[in-house]
């Protein structure tokens, strides 16, 4: 039997450049991709293309006039940044606000968290050729951004929270309004579940797509539904609770798949954690001043502080540094997606392109949070 | 739901205090640890720039309850230094330590620690951008948020805005022909 | 231009009173169509990124003014810069927009894009207002606009549109008007 | 009757060229090729007309289905909008990538608009005696098939002479899809071969002449291959959940990325025009083509082609249903659901078919 060596089939690798300007990448991103055929051989991601120099304008703001500015770092969590930097500042200070403030502001973070999760659905829904979710999750956060509307007067970015209180408390109405939301998101997070997440369609792209082990991650530094889905219940709301977080009852919830659909099942779940923690702030929402007694000029001693908070995308952490001026000396954020991103390459590497786009989608990355 | 802590392979040990961490050190590397102490469960340790590999190695693998992971670094510019700050965290009760190393301003040289921490890799690269400082050994030392080919180090105290076009002050337009959308009522609304 | 002939034609016969008549009829049927048909590139830089997709969302509708977010600039008329614009954001804009097919026209959304807004003054990375890069026809200020300002600001391009005169004729081979010269990023 | 007046018109412009060509002493062969244009101008009328109603059903049925409105603004209930998107894009600067190939990169959506629009020939819209058909081929239904596979030249020819990565992607995407629906697109079309005996449009229609129970729809049998030929349609015509060719989140937008103006409109046309005749061709095959679903009985006053157009509009409308529903396949899915699922499948059915022609319950072709 004659033997026939045959030179093995060889395939010319293509480089494709996603990004910065993609219809996917949710903001600005540029992802230099090898592919071959469609199998994806190397992922190398380039950031920076919304590096927009905050932590060099908060050395020329006085601490009070930064507020504003911390929405702007991650936008879709605006209330959330602007808890972690006030609750820094506080700490900075030795204030303590009062205990209507912190429910306010609990209970504002989470309505965020629940808007922004609603804007992954959507976005996610897009990446996976279900045009129609994405509509739908947005129709279902009109009334959210009514309510944040109604309170800080902002749709999408707020400065609502002050150092030791907020700018104003809640407006007459805005239990009604809230209860008629939260009677109303379920049925619609169902329809969408059965619209996206229970279609086969759906569960054949991301079972088993885009998957980290929870080793993986934590080296990585992945936190937020991204490590839950991994099977780390590691919650700062849990573990090292701020906030009103110690007063409601949760849970955290988490898959150990370390697929797309864990991480999209776990944002799911969460929206549903967070009407039930938004339920017992409203419950048991305490009277009183929202004002805490704050020095006319802030300026707190010389001293750091570093505050670490949850959340949609993670651990959010603010380093401040003071040096007893009234404008901080350094200001550090430790955005959840720049650390989340890093963990793509090994993510994808293997998998089709169309999965580096499903995988990307369930990392829910924001571009400012990457490159602030 | 499964509680899968132990996938990371770390045993949580909750209830114990980190004192002992900071005397550890102490005793293991003497006088190149400065500053080691306990706040409200955190560490705070300050060493010399030679050992940060080592002391790293140290924490998150071989004292008793060890900080596995690297959460986040920055750096500080001190005035007469730079100083760049690891956060170093376990997964389980998110207790972290940070670890500080002092360098001088006009050579500061790091060794990277992208072999110990996957996350290193990027905040390493940012902030050799941001304050010049370099790592040595870094697998991948390209400029990370700012475009290739930048000049300066703009997170550093004695930074200037670069002289260019885009960031100029003044308008470009002599007569512009602006329209400005105002009010919140609009002839847009259909029903 | 596949119009170019026409425009030629009109560009002759524009003082006559018969030309005027035909200039005014052509020009009323290709603005129409242009401007009920504006198309923009699906470009969303940040905030207001947000905004924009709320905006073509299921509330406000932008499908309504038979506009459909294309993700190719080659089928798109509009550029709507959503955000801040970087440095390093720069020079890319500026491709995408010579990409981008005539007649075509850029809305600047929200403060980043009309002037830098909050990074004005500071940033060190941040282009102070995308008109330092493209032509810009509508600015909407806002830190993000609502999205009725947004649609204000589309219906004034449409406005824009509508006075755009064949007889002008400012695409004709060889006589496209040289848009200022914009500073490049030096590499 | 509007398909007498056409057929009544080609007559006319048929004898006044053959008049014109027996004074002057043109060869007859012009006067064909003469006819012949007239008959592909009637066509490409009748086609944009369809397409722009798809194209605007489309955007309604969309808006409908995700809580919107759709188009308003242009005309009545925005009638007038995919016209205005017309005019538009044939004034819109056409732009050839430096380095793209030229020929190549106009000969794309040319074909792939010409052949979507040739298979329209062989559409009987209307009861023999009319002839509504510019020409009634004996194998009709491959005839259609046929062509508008060619349009995957068009589609590789645009995808491969634009020079861009994404839309050399996604036409490789979409050759490699189209060939494979294809195959189980003929497996159905088989059984409604098997079961009326005629490759011929005409004769398929006519077999399912007399009631509505003659329809292959309301034939049990058949129902395997109504499901083959549905799902293996939409995959033709390339919509979600089949649409990877130019998945928006993957390839930008696939292989017409490149193209701007006309040339993307006639890929817009071509692709609308493509569904259309799958509509269509559909009808035929299991509604019935032009019967009326009434009964034989009573008077109908509605025309023949009216029922088919109404017909291939009730498919498209299930199609678009799916399409703004379902998410998308990824490509090695789409692929094994070809040929792990649908081409068994047909299979499946062709013996289904058989069994029934066997047992005498279905007509067998006579």
């Amino acid at each position: 039997m004659s033997e026939t060596t045959q030179a093995p089939l060889t395939t010319e690798e293509i480089v494709v450049n996603l990004g910065p300007q993609h219809p996917s990448t949710h903001g600005v991103m540029h992802f230099v991709v090898t592919i071959d055929g469609e199998t994806i051989r190397e992922c190398v991601p380039h950031i920076g293309y919304l590096h927009s120099s905050l932590e060099k304008i908060a050395e020329t703001l006085r601490y009070e006039q930064f507020i504003t500015n911390t929405d702007r770092f991650d936008y879709l969590n605006g209330l959330g940044n602007e808890l972690c930097y006030v609750q820094a500042v506080e700490r900075l200070l030795g204030i303590e606000p009062p205990p209507r403030t912190v429910f306010i502001r609990t209970l504002m973070a989470e309505l965020k968290r629940i808007s922004s999760h609603l804007v992954y659905l959507g976005c996610y829904g897009n990446d996976i050729g279900a045009m129609t979710v994405f509509l739908h999750a947005f129709r279902e956060r009109e009334p959210l951004m009514d309510m944040f509307e109604a309170v800080t007067g902002g749709r999408l970015l707020y400065n609502y929270l002050r150092i030791g209180g907020l700018r104003n408390d809640l407006p007459t109405g805005f239990t009604d309004q809230l209860h008629r939301f939260l009677d109303y998101l379920p049925r619609r997070l169902e329809e969408m579940n059965d619209l996206l997440t229970s279609n086969r369609i759906f569960i054949a792209r991301t079972r088993g797509i885009g998957i980290l082990t929870a080793r993986q991650a934590l080296s990585f530094g992945v936190t937020g539904p991204t490590l839950r889905g991994c099977g780390v219940p590691y919650d700062l709301r849990k573990l090292r609770p701020y906030a009103a977080y110690d007063q409601v009852e949760f849970d955290v919830p988490s898959f150990p798949e370390g697929d797309c659909l864990a991480r999209h099942l776990v944002r799911m779940e969460e929206m549903n954690q967070s009407m039930r923690i938004i339920r017992q702030l409203m419950e048991k929402m305490p009277e009183g001043e929202i004002q805490a007694d704050v020095p006319r000029r802030i300026k707190p001693e010389a001293g750091e502080v570093y505050e670490r908070v949850e959340s949609p995308r993670g651990e959010l952490g603010c380093y401040l540094l003071s040096d007893g001026g009234a404008k901080p000396y350094r200001m550090h954020w430790r955005g959840p997606s720049f650390y989340n991103l890093q963990a793509l390459p090994v993510m994808v590497r293997g998998g089709l392109l169309a999965d580096f786009i499903a995988t990307l989608g369930s990392l829910d990355p924001i571009a400012p949070d990457i490159d602030r | 739901m499964t509680d899968s802590t132990n996938d990371t392979g770390l045993i949580a040990a909750a209830g114990q205090d980190n004192s002992d961490i900071a005397d550890n050190l102490r005793e293991q590397f003497g006088e190149q640890i400065h500053n080691a102490e306990i706040e409200d469960d955190t560490l705070q340790v300050e060493v010399a720039a030679e050992i940060i590999l080592v002391v790293c190695r140290h924490l998150s693998t071989e004292i008793e309850r060890p900080y596995p992971y690297l959460s986040d670094a920055f750096g500080v510019d001190c005035g007469d230094h730079l100083q760049v700050v690891y956060h170093l965290i376990r997964s389980e009760t998110a207790d972290g330590a940070f670890v500080r190393v002092n360098l001088p301003r006009n050579e500061a040289t790091l060794p990277t620690l992208t072999a110990l921490y996957n996350t290193a890799n990027w905040a390493e690269r940012e902030i050799a951008e941001m304050f010049g400082v370099t790592f040595a050994g870094h697998p991948d030392p390209r400029h990370l948020l700012l475009p290739e080919g930048w000049q300066g180090y703009p997170l550093r105290k004695d930074y200037q805005r670069p002289d260019h076009p885009y960031l100029a002050s003044e308008p470009l337009h002599e007569d512009p022909s602006v329209f400005l959308a105002s009010g919140p009522q609009f002839e847009t609304t259909e029903e | 231009m596949p119009d170019e002939p026409i425009r030629r034609l009109a560009r002759k016969h524009r003082e006559s009173p018969a030309g005027q008549l035909l200039i005014k009829i052509v020009d009323k049927v290709l603005n129409t169509g242009r401007a009920c048909s504006v198309w923009p590139l699906g470009f969303g830089l940040a905030c207001c990124a947000i905004e924009m997709m709320a905006t073509a969302a299921s509330r406000y509708d932008l499908d309504r003014f038979g506009m459909i977010l294309r993700p190719s600039p080659r089928q798109a008329d509009l550029m709507i810069v959503a955000g801040t614009v970087t440095m390093k954001m720069a020079p890319v804009l500026e491709r995408l927009y010579h990409q981008m097919p005539e007649p075509k026209y850029v809305l600047a959304m929200g403060s980043c894009a009309v002037s830098g807004g909050r990074f004005y003054r500071d940033a060190y990375s941040v282009v102070n207002g995308v008109d330092r890069i493209l032509p810009v026809d509508v600015y909407i200020p806002g830190c993000p606009p609502r999205p009725e300002g947004l649609i204000k600001g589309l219906l004034d391009i449409h406005d824009i549109i509508r006075r755009d005169s064949i007889a002008d004729a400012p695409y004709i081979e060889g006589q496209r008007p040289e848009y200022r010269q914009y500073p490049r990023l030096e590499k | 009757m509007a398909s007498t007046l056409v057929k009544t018109i080609l007559d006319v412009i048929h004898n006044w060229a053959e008049g014109l060509a027996q004074q002057w002493g043109i060869p007859h062969l012009f006067v064909s090729i003469a006819a012949w244009i007239a008959a592909f101008v009637f066509v490409i009328v009748l086609v944009l007309l369809m397409v722009l109603l798809a194209v605007y059903l489309e955007r309604k049925v969309s808006g409908a289905i995700q809580s919107r409105l759709g188009p308003m603004r242009v005309g009545p209930i925005g009638l007038f909008q995919t016209p205005m998107d017309a005019l538009k894009i044939l004034t819109k600067e056409d732009i050839v990538p430096r380095d793209a190939d030229k020929i190549l990169h106009t000969a794309g959506p040319v074909i792939f608009f010409v052949t979507a629009v040739i298979g329209y020939v062989v559409i009987p819209w209307d009861r023999a005696a009319i002839a509504a058909q510019v020409v009634d081929l004996n194998i009709g239904v491959l005839f259609v098939i046929a062509v508008s596979s060619i349009g995957v030249l068009g589609i590789m020819a645009g995808g491969w002479g634009s020079n861009n990565k994404y839309a050399l992607l996604g036409a490789m995407r979409a050759v490699a899809q189209m060939v494979s629906y294809e195959v189980a697109l003929l497996l159905a079309i088989v059984c409604v071969v098997m079961q009326t005996g005629s490759l011929s449009l005409a004769g398929i229609t006519a077999d399912q002449g007399g009631s509505l129970l003659q329809w292959n729809l309301l034939r049990w049998w058949m129902w395997p291959a109504l499901l083959l030929y549905i799902i293996a349609s939409i995959g033709e015509s390339k919509r979600i959940p089949f649409d990877i060719p130019e998945a928006e989140s993957e390839l930008v937008a696939g292989y017409h990325t490149e193209y701007s103006g006309m040339k993307f409109g006639f890929f817009f046309l071509g692709e609308y025009a493509h569904l259309f005749i799958i509509a269509v061709t559909g009808a035929i095959l299991f509604l019935g083509g032009w019967h009326s679903p009434l009964p034989a009985t009573m008077a109908d006053p509605i025309p023949g082609f009216i029922w088919l157009m109404g017909k291939a509009l009730a498919v498209i409308l299930i199609m678009m249903w799916i399409r703004w529903t379902l998410p998308r396949l990824r490509v090695d899915q789409l692929m094994n659901f070809a040929w792990k699922g649908l081409v068994p499948l047909g299979f499946v059915a062709i013996a289904v078919t058989g069994l029934a022609i066997g047992l005498g319950l279905a007509g067998g072709g006579g």
